[in-house]
């Protein structure tokens, strides 16, 4: 074994050195980085085809569960701010090592299993909830080829993956045989079942116009493909920006409505009833402690991520940021920025407004956030869809106005028909 | 159908209600949204509520008992106690009723700084009930800590002014413990011109809320007959539209020299109680900037005698505290400990509602109905 | 590779737990489960004898399952349907019980 | 190839048998979750790429909590039924299935002759061309399936609706 | 629901996130071990003992005249009387014991105090690792200077020295008119 080890490590060097010299594509190292690893692993046999497969889910995993350890410190530093109070600063350096002391915490914590639960359910739910969240990670284009699978229904999979969450959380929720968990746990079945028919439909806008639900082929087809070939740089940016779905009425129209289903199907903010703690303690967590409250922890924020990934793929160009093509290289696919640079932004920022929503706005009530579903973001999907079949087949001077105006249209025609006859918002006040 | 496995008893229990089986849950001591240990007993049907029995008594002090065998001048530090949230205005009360008693006269600067604390009181108490009622809903704590900030404020004020910043004991019969300095009433009114922006910040985050409105709009309305009915008094009766402000009907200590309105709500759900609170503050600024505009100067405690013997006879003084009218009744024998002692709470009397206001409501809108009713264990239990 | 048979076998032993399912348990759901399970043993071999169809391009396989499990779901809505109106008349969900129509 | 198949065909055969013998209604409903998942595993290894999605969507995702609802609303909240959970002419029902499993079956299985692998090696999953065969020859189905769909879905919510008082 | 409401609410928050990075005002956290403590000048916490001069038990202002013990809420003032060696009562407590768990800091001992030795001390970091002996504070433990009460309370300590001095000179003048008044009767004799 120790051969093969300092022959990997003298490729290791010589390759760098060839490499690193003509670095004519900065965006694609890591995808060199991989190739040249794979074929590395090509010549070890069954290990080396076991560390193939890894090389794909094991990244995967660890990036988004440091990305998980940094929200939960960026969460609590935001809310801090925003409530006028410093984040964690006792922890490291402006508090940066609280989400390993809360880890820490975690483990040391003792796992409490109420004596009439029953313990396999009890024990099952923390596991069955990792698998949607993890698996969701599979189909998020990060970089250009940087993809753990891009399978050819990639989206239809991530929805399909997203609707197990219900199943764990209800699981959870019964097991603890708790009457304040299964009220939580009837609350999530309920909320997330009927969350799914607008994030699928608010999806399905971008793969009747792109063609294809293959994860990457959606981004590839937000970029303005004449503008980016060009050579003046400022053109280049440009082509890779305004390709974006976002900036089209319908993909507008359909990003909100994704984003605000998104942010029930993963229990944020003004729709986190399945554990509302003022009403039901913590819903369907109230009996879990120590490391399987912060399995289930992990698996809401992974499966905030998957989501938001989906968002960013789905509307805002998954890895195309306004970046040009290096001067000194001579391929005309090569770009200056890596891919995964732009997708972390854009993850983080949507991420940044979650916690300025959680920061703000109170919590809806279970029967309104039915109704929130059913008679306000369905129609608008079903509206949206419609409108932008027609803004397919129109030309753009036609389209643009056309759908601008109906989906304000029908905005408004929505809001008028959800605001109930009792409830007169501008309320007089007499004084005596 | 025999649904015991043999376990231990099970800390829920399945009713029988006509036809329909109900879940029966005790939203407990142990409850993250009951400011303090109070417990409802909830029969659930699904989420609506179906019966609901409060249960108080967990924080009971035997206050009453007590003062029977102290002197009238030691139970001061204990009405700080009994509302632990505005504590001066139960001074206040108690001073009052005493003077009446054993009719002690007030000097004037020392009632117009009792009007000044007792405002700066009603502030910290409607801030505190707004913050608590909007994390009731669900904001997590930024709405709470906006006031928990302003509320700072003032309580600085306090503890420079009688050294303490909740339990201040601050008042004595026939005027006020220590002076206040000239420094002291030109922060209180540096505070008080910069108030009215955190208000307006206040209705911008919360008022115009889609969420706040949906929420407490139409959710326990308390009709004017029913209110009145069952006593009860301050915001939550005049949410209901009656006009009972103790301020202006009895116009006790020098109230009548500041003119204020009292505002009025018309429907009485939560979402009028919440804005009531609101605009009560505003009008408390307008009376404290009056008070601190022309305070006079002067020696702020009559002559009393240190051990207070009072005639035999009986007295009732009431004043108007943030959470209604909170009235003490005493009847003295001559000696040096009153004979009977009793407070009337507001808050146990507004407390007596809750049932009726929540049947029919969903399990969510019982916090915000209990939120909104503004309930101090410390008084209900005393 | 995978010969054909070996599928077969499984989807035939899981559509006969199916049957004994419905014919074994007294419990309503159960039963309407053990259907679902008769009805997923025949998509496997819809998508099993596609599979080893010499000309597979013409997805009649697929496209025939997914009317199947359209079916399927629309067949549970309204069993489970059923049983709740059936268990709120009875109060049980025993199947033996449900004996209104017999001339005892 | 053979090993994945004998991993799910062993879920499979555990979940159907366990999904009937649990007394406790709410583990017969999680070990049949584990079938539905078992079986989109051997449609994915049958190269069915859609279907398998779908399956999960559906059974895994919707069925399967709606039978949660169902046990919820027909069950106490514990969820465990009594004691003999077999109706009282259980003999004979295992009898006519085992009958049925080696009569008519397994002979059919065993007599007639099958590929043993198939014959295009890998086939190129493409849900484009799924679509345009779904939208074109088979429009007729797709609408009568609509029509059921709906019809399924209203006529479960009236049967399902508490009476409500006139 | 048309979700103006709620952008405008959204927006305050962010006001609030960017001005907690710049006004002084919005960020009123006072981190406590470094950042300094905001004690007022009549904060109050637990009582102490004043004595003049350097001796402490000698300068004691205290009398025993038990005052406080008696009018002290809950009870949690301890007095008795000190003896000299031939058993005759001596104006000063022998044992004067606080228990520190008790006392609500509640200032009426203060004000019932006619001799001025009893204050209120504004020191609250008074955490000990056992609850009774700990807490119980003895009268070595209560006795503080003059100097420390003019310290930690400079008006109020200047305004109780001015009464002692005023009491001081009246009792002088009462001494010298009678000393004055019994020598003008004398003479006659």
């Amino acid at each position: 074994m120790q051969d093969t080890l300092n022959l990997f490590v003298m490729n290791i060097g010589q390759w760098l050195s060839a490499n690193l010299g003509t670095l004519n594509n900065p965006d694609q190292i890591i995808v060199e980085i991989a190739r040249w690893l794979r074929t590395e692993f090509g010549n070890w046999g069954v290990v080396g085809f076991i560390l193939a497969n890894l090389m794909a889910t094991v990244p995967l995993i660890a990036v988004f569960s440091g990305c998980f350890a940094l929200t939960t410190w960026l969460e609590r530093k935001g809310l801090g701010r925003i409530q006028n109070r410093y984040g964690p600063n006792r922890v490291g350096p402006y508090g940066l090592f609280q989400p390993m002391a809360d880890g820490i915490k975690m483990l040391l914590k003792e796992d409490i299993v109420p004596e009439r639960a029953d313990k396999i359910g009890h024990f099952l739910a923390p596991v069955i909830i990792m698998i949607p969240a993890m698996t969701g990670l599979v189909f998020l284009p990060i970089g250009r080829n940087i993809i753990a699978a891009s399978i050819d229904s990639a989206l239809l999979f991530f929805f399909a993956i997203g609707s197990i969450v219900s199943l764990s959380v209800f699981m959870a929720g019964w097991a603890s045989h708790n009457k304040f968990s299964l009220v939580g746990g009837m609350r999530a079945i309920a909320q997330l079942v009927s969350y799914e028919m607008p994030l699928i439909l608010s999806a399905v806008v971008v793969v009747m116009f792109v063609g294809s639900m293959n994860t990457s082929v959606i981004v590839e087809a937000q970029q303005i493909k004449s503008w980016v070939t060009s050579d003046a740089p400022a053109l280049q940016c440009l082509g890779q920006v305004l390709g974006w779905h976002v900036f089209q009425p319908w993909g507008l129209m359909g990003f909100l409505l994704l984003f605000v289903s998104a942010l029930a199907e993963a229990n944020r903010s003004p729709f986190d009833l399945p554990e509302a703690d003022s009403e039901i303690i913590a819903g369907h967590l109230t009996e879990y402690s120590g490391f399987k409250y912060a399995l289930f922890f992990l698996a809401e924020y992974v499966n905030t991520f998957a989501i938001i990934g989906i968002c960013t793929t789905l509307f805002l160009g998954g890895w195309n940021g306004p970046n040009i093509r290096p001067p000194w290289s001579d391929d005309p696919q090569a770009l200056l920025i890596p891919g995964f640079v732009w997708f972390f932004l854009k993850i983080f920022v949507l991420m940044g407004i979650m916690i300025w929503i959680r920061g703000t706005l109170p919590r809806l009530r279970i029967d309104q956030l039915m109704g929130f579903a059913w008679k306000f973001l369905l129609p608008l999907a079903i509206i949206n869809l419609l409108v932008a079949g027609c803004f397919y087949h129109m030309e753009w001077y036609f389209g643009w106005p056309f759908s601008i105006l109906i989906l304000c249209k029908s905005y408004a025609i929505v809001v008028r028909l959800n605001k109930s006859k009792l409830v007169n918002s501008n309320r007089t006040y007499t004084y005596a | 159908m025999n649904t015991s496995t043999g376990y231990a008893p099970r800390n829920y229990k399945i009713v029988k209600h006509k036809d329909k089986t109900l879940l029966e849950v005790a939203m407990g001591p142990h409850h993250p949204s009951t400011h303090g240990v109070f417990r409802m007993d909830v029969k659930l049907d699904g989420e609506t509520i179906i019966d609901l029995i409060p249960y108080f008594g967990y924080l009971h002090r035997n206050h009453e008992k007590l003062a029977e065998d102290m002197t009238y001048f030691s139970t001061m530090p204990y009405t700080d106690r009994l509302d632990y949230l505005c504590s001066m205005t139960n001074n206040w009360a108690y001073a009052l009723t005493v003077e009446k008693l054993a009719n002690i006269s007030v000097p004037e600067r020392a009632e117009y700084i009792r009007v000044i604390i007792g405002e700066l009181t009603r502030l910290v108490n409607h801030m505190l009930l707004v913050g608590f009622y909007i994390n009731d809903l669900g904001a997590i704590g930024t709405p709470l800590l906006y006031a928990l900030r302003e509320r700072e404020k003032i309580l600085d004020l306090f503890e420079w002014a009688s050294g303490a910043r909740m339990m201040c004991n601050y008042l004595r019969f026939g005027g006020i413990r220590e002076d206040v300095s000239d420094e002291w009433l030109a922060s209180c009114n540096k505070l008080v011109d910069a108030f009215p922006y955190f208000l307006d910040e206040y209705d911008q985050l919360l008022t115009g809320n889609e969420i706040v409105i949906s929420r407490s709009q139409g959710v326990g309305v308390l009709s004017k007959e029913l209110a009145i009915n069952a006593g009860i008094t301050g915001p939550m009766l005049r949410a209901s539209g009656v006009n009972y402000d103790l301020r202006k009907t009895d116009s006790y200590s020098i109230y009548d020299r500041f003119n204020f309105r009292v505002p009025l709500g018309q429907f009485g759900d939560c979402y009028d109680r919440f804005m009531l609170r609101l605009l009560e503050m505003r009008e408390s600024i307008t009376i404290l900037k009056q008070a601190l505009r022309d305070i006079p100067k002067g020696e702020i405690q009559s002559k009393v005698p240190p051990v207070l013997k009072p005639k035999p006879g009986e007295a009732y003084g009431r004043i108007e505290s943030p959470k209604g009218e909170l009235g003490f009744y005493l009847v003295s024998d001559g000696s040096v400990n009153p004979y009977r002692y009793r407070v009337r709470p507001p808050s146990l009397i507004n407390l007596t509602l809750l049932r009726d206001l929540c049947i029919g409501h969903k399990l969510a809108d019982t916090i915000i109905i209990f939120g909104s009713i503004d309930i101090v264990l410390g008084e209900v239990d005393r | 590779m995978l010969p054909l048979e070996y599928i077969l076998i499984l989807s035939a032993v899981l559509f006969f737990i199916g049957l004994a399912g419905v014919l074994i348990r007294r419990h309503v759901i159960i039963m309407l489960i053990c259907i679902e399970m008769m009805l997923n043993a025949a998509n496997i071999n819809f998508i099993a004898f596609w599979r080893y169809n010499p000309n597979p391009e013409l997805h009649l396989g697929p496209l025939f399952t997914l009317f199947s499990i359209a079916v399927g779901g629309a067949e549970a809505a309204v069993g489970l349907g059923l049983v709740i109106a059936v268990y709120r008349f009875y109060n049980t969900a025993n199947a033996d019980k449900f004996d209104m129509l017999k001339d005892s | 190839m053979i090993i994945t198949f004998c991993i799910l065909s062993v879920f499979i055969i555990i979940g159907a048998v366990s999904t009937i013998r649990l007394h406790n209604i709410v583990y017969a409903v999680f070990s049949l979750m584990l079938l539905f998942s078992a079986i989109a595993g051997i449609f994915l290894l049958l190269m069915a790429e859609f279907v398998a999605v779908a399956q999960i969507l559906i059974y895994l995702g919707a069925v399967g909590v709606l039978i949660l609802f169902a046990v919820m609303l027909t069950h106490s909240v514990t969820g465990s039924s009594g004691k003999n959970i077999y109706s009282n002419g259980w003999g004979w029902g295992l009898l006519l299935s085992l009958s049925i499993l080696f009569a008519t079956l397994l002979p059919a299985i065993y007599f007639s002759d099958f590929p043993s692998d198939p014959a295009v090696e890998i086939i190129e999953p493409s849900v484009k061309k799924l679509g345009m065969e779904m939208m074109h020859s088979c429009v007729p189905a797709m609408w009568l399936i609509a029509i059921l769909l709906t019809a399924a879905l209203i006529g479960g919510i009236v049967i399902a609706a508490p009476p409500q008082k006139r | 629901m048309n979700g103006q409401g709620i952008l405008k609410g959204m927006l305050v928050t962010a006001k609030n996130f960017f001005g907690s990075y710049v006004s002084r005002e919005r960020l009123t956290t006072v981190s406590y071990p470094e950042g300094g403590n905001t004690i007022k000048e009549q904060s109050r916490n637990i009582p102490f003992l004043v004595f003049d001069g350097e001796d402490p038990v000698a300068g004691m202002r205290c009398t025993a005249c038990q005052k406080c013990e008696k009018a002290c809420p809950p009870q949690c003032i301890f007095i008795e009387k000190d003896k000299d060696e031939r058993g005759k009562a001596l104006q000063r407590p022998k044992v004067f014991d606080i228990d520190a768990s008790v006392c609500m800091g509640c200032q009426i001992c203060v004000e019932v105090c006619p001799f001025e030795s009893i204050w209120m001390d504004s020191n609250f970091e008074l955490s000990t690792f056992n609850r009774f002996e700990g807490l119980q504070f003895n009268r070595e433990k209560l006795l503080k200077s003059n100097t420390y009460f003019h310290k930690i309370h400079p008006q109020q300590a200047q305004a109780s020295d001015d009464r002692l001095a005023e009491k001081e000179r009246k009792r002088l003048e009462r001494e010298a008119a009678r000393r004055a008044e019994k020598s003008a009767s004398e003479p006659q004799v």
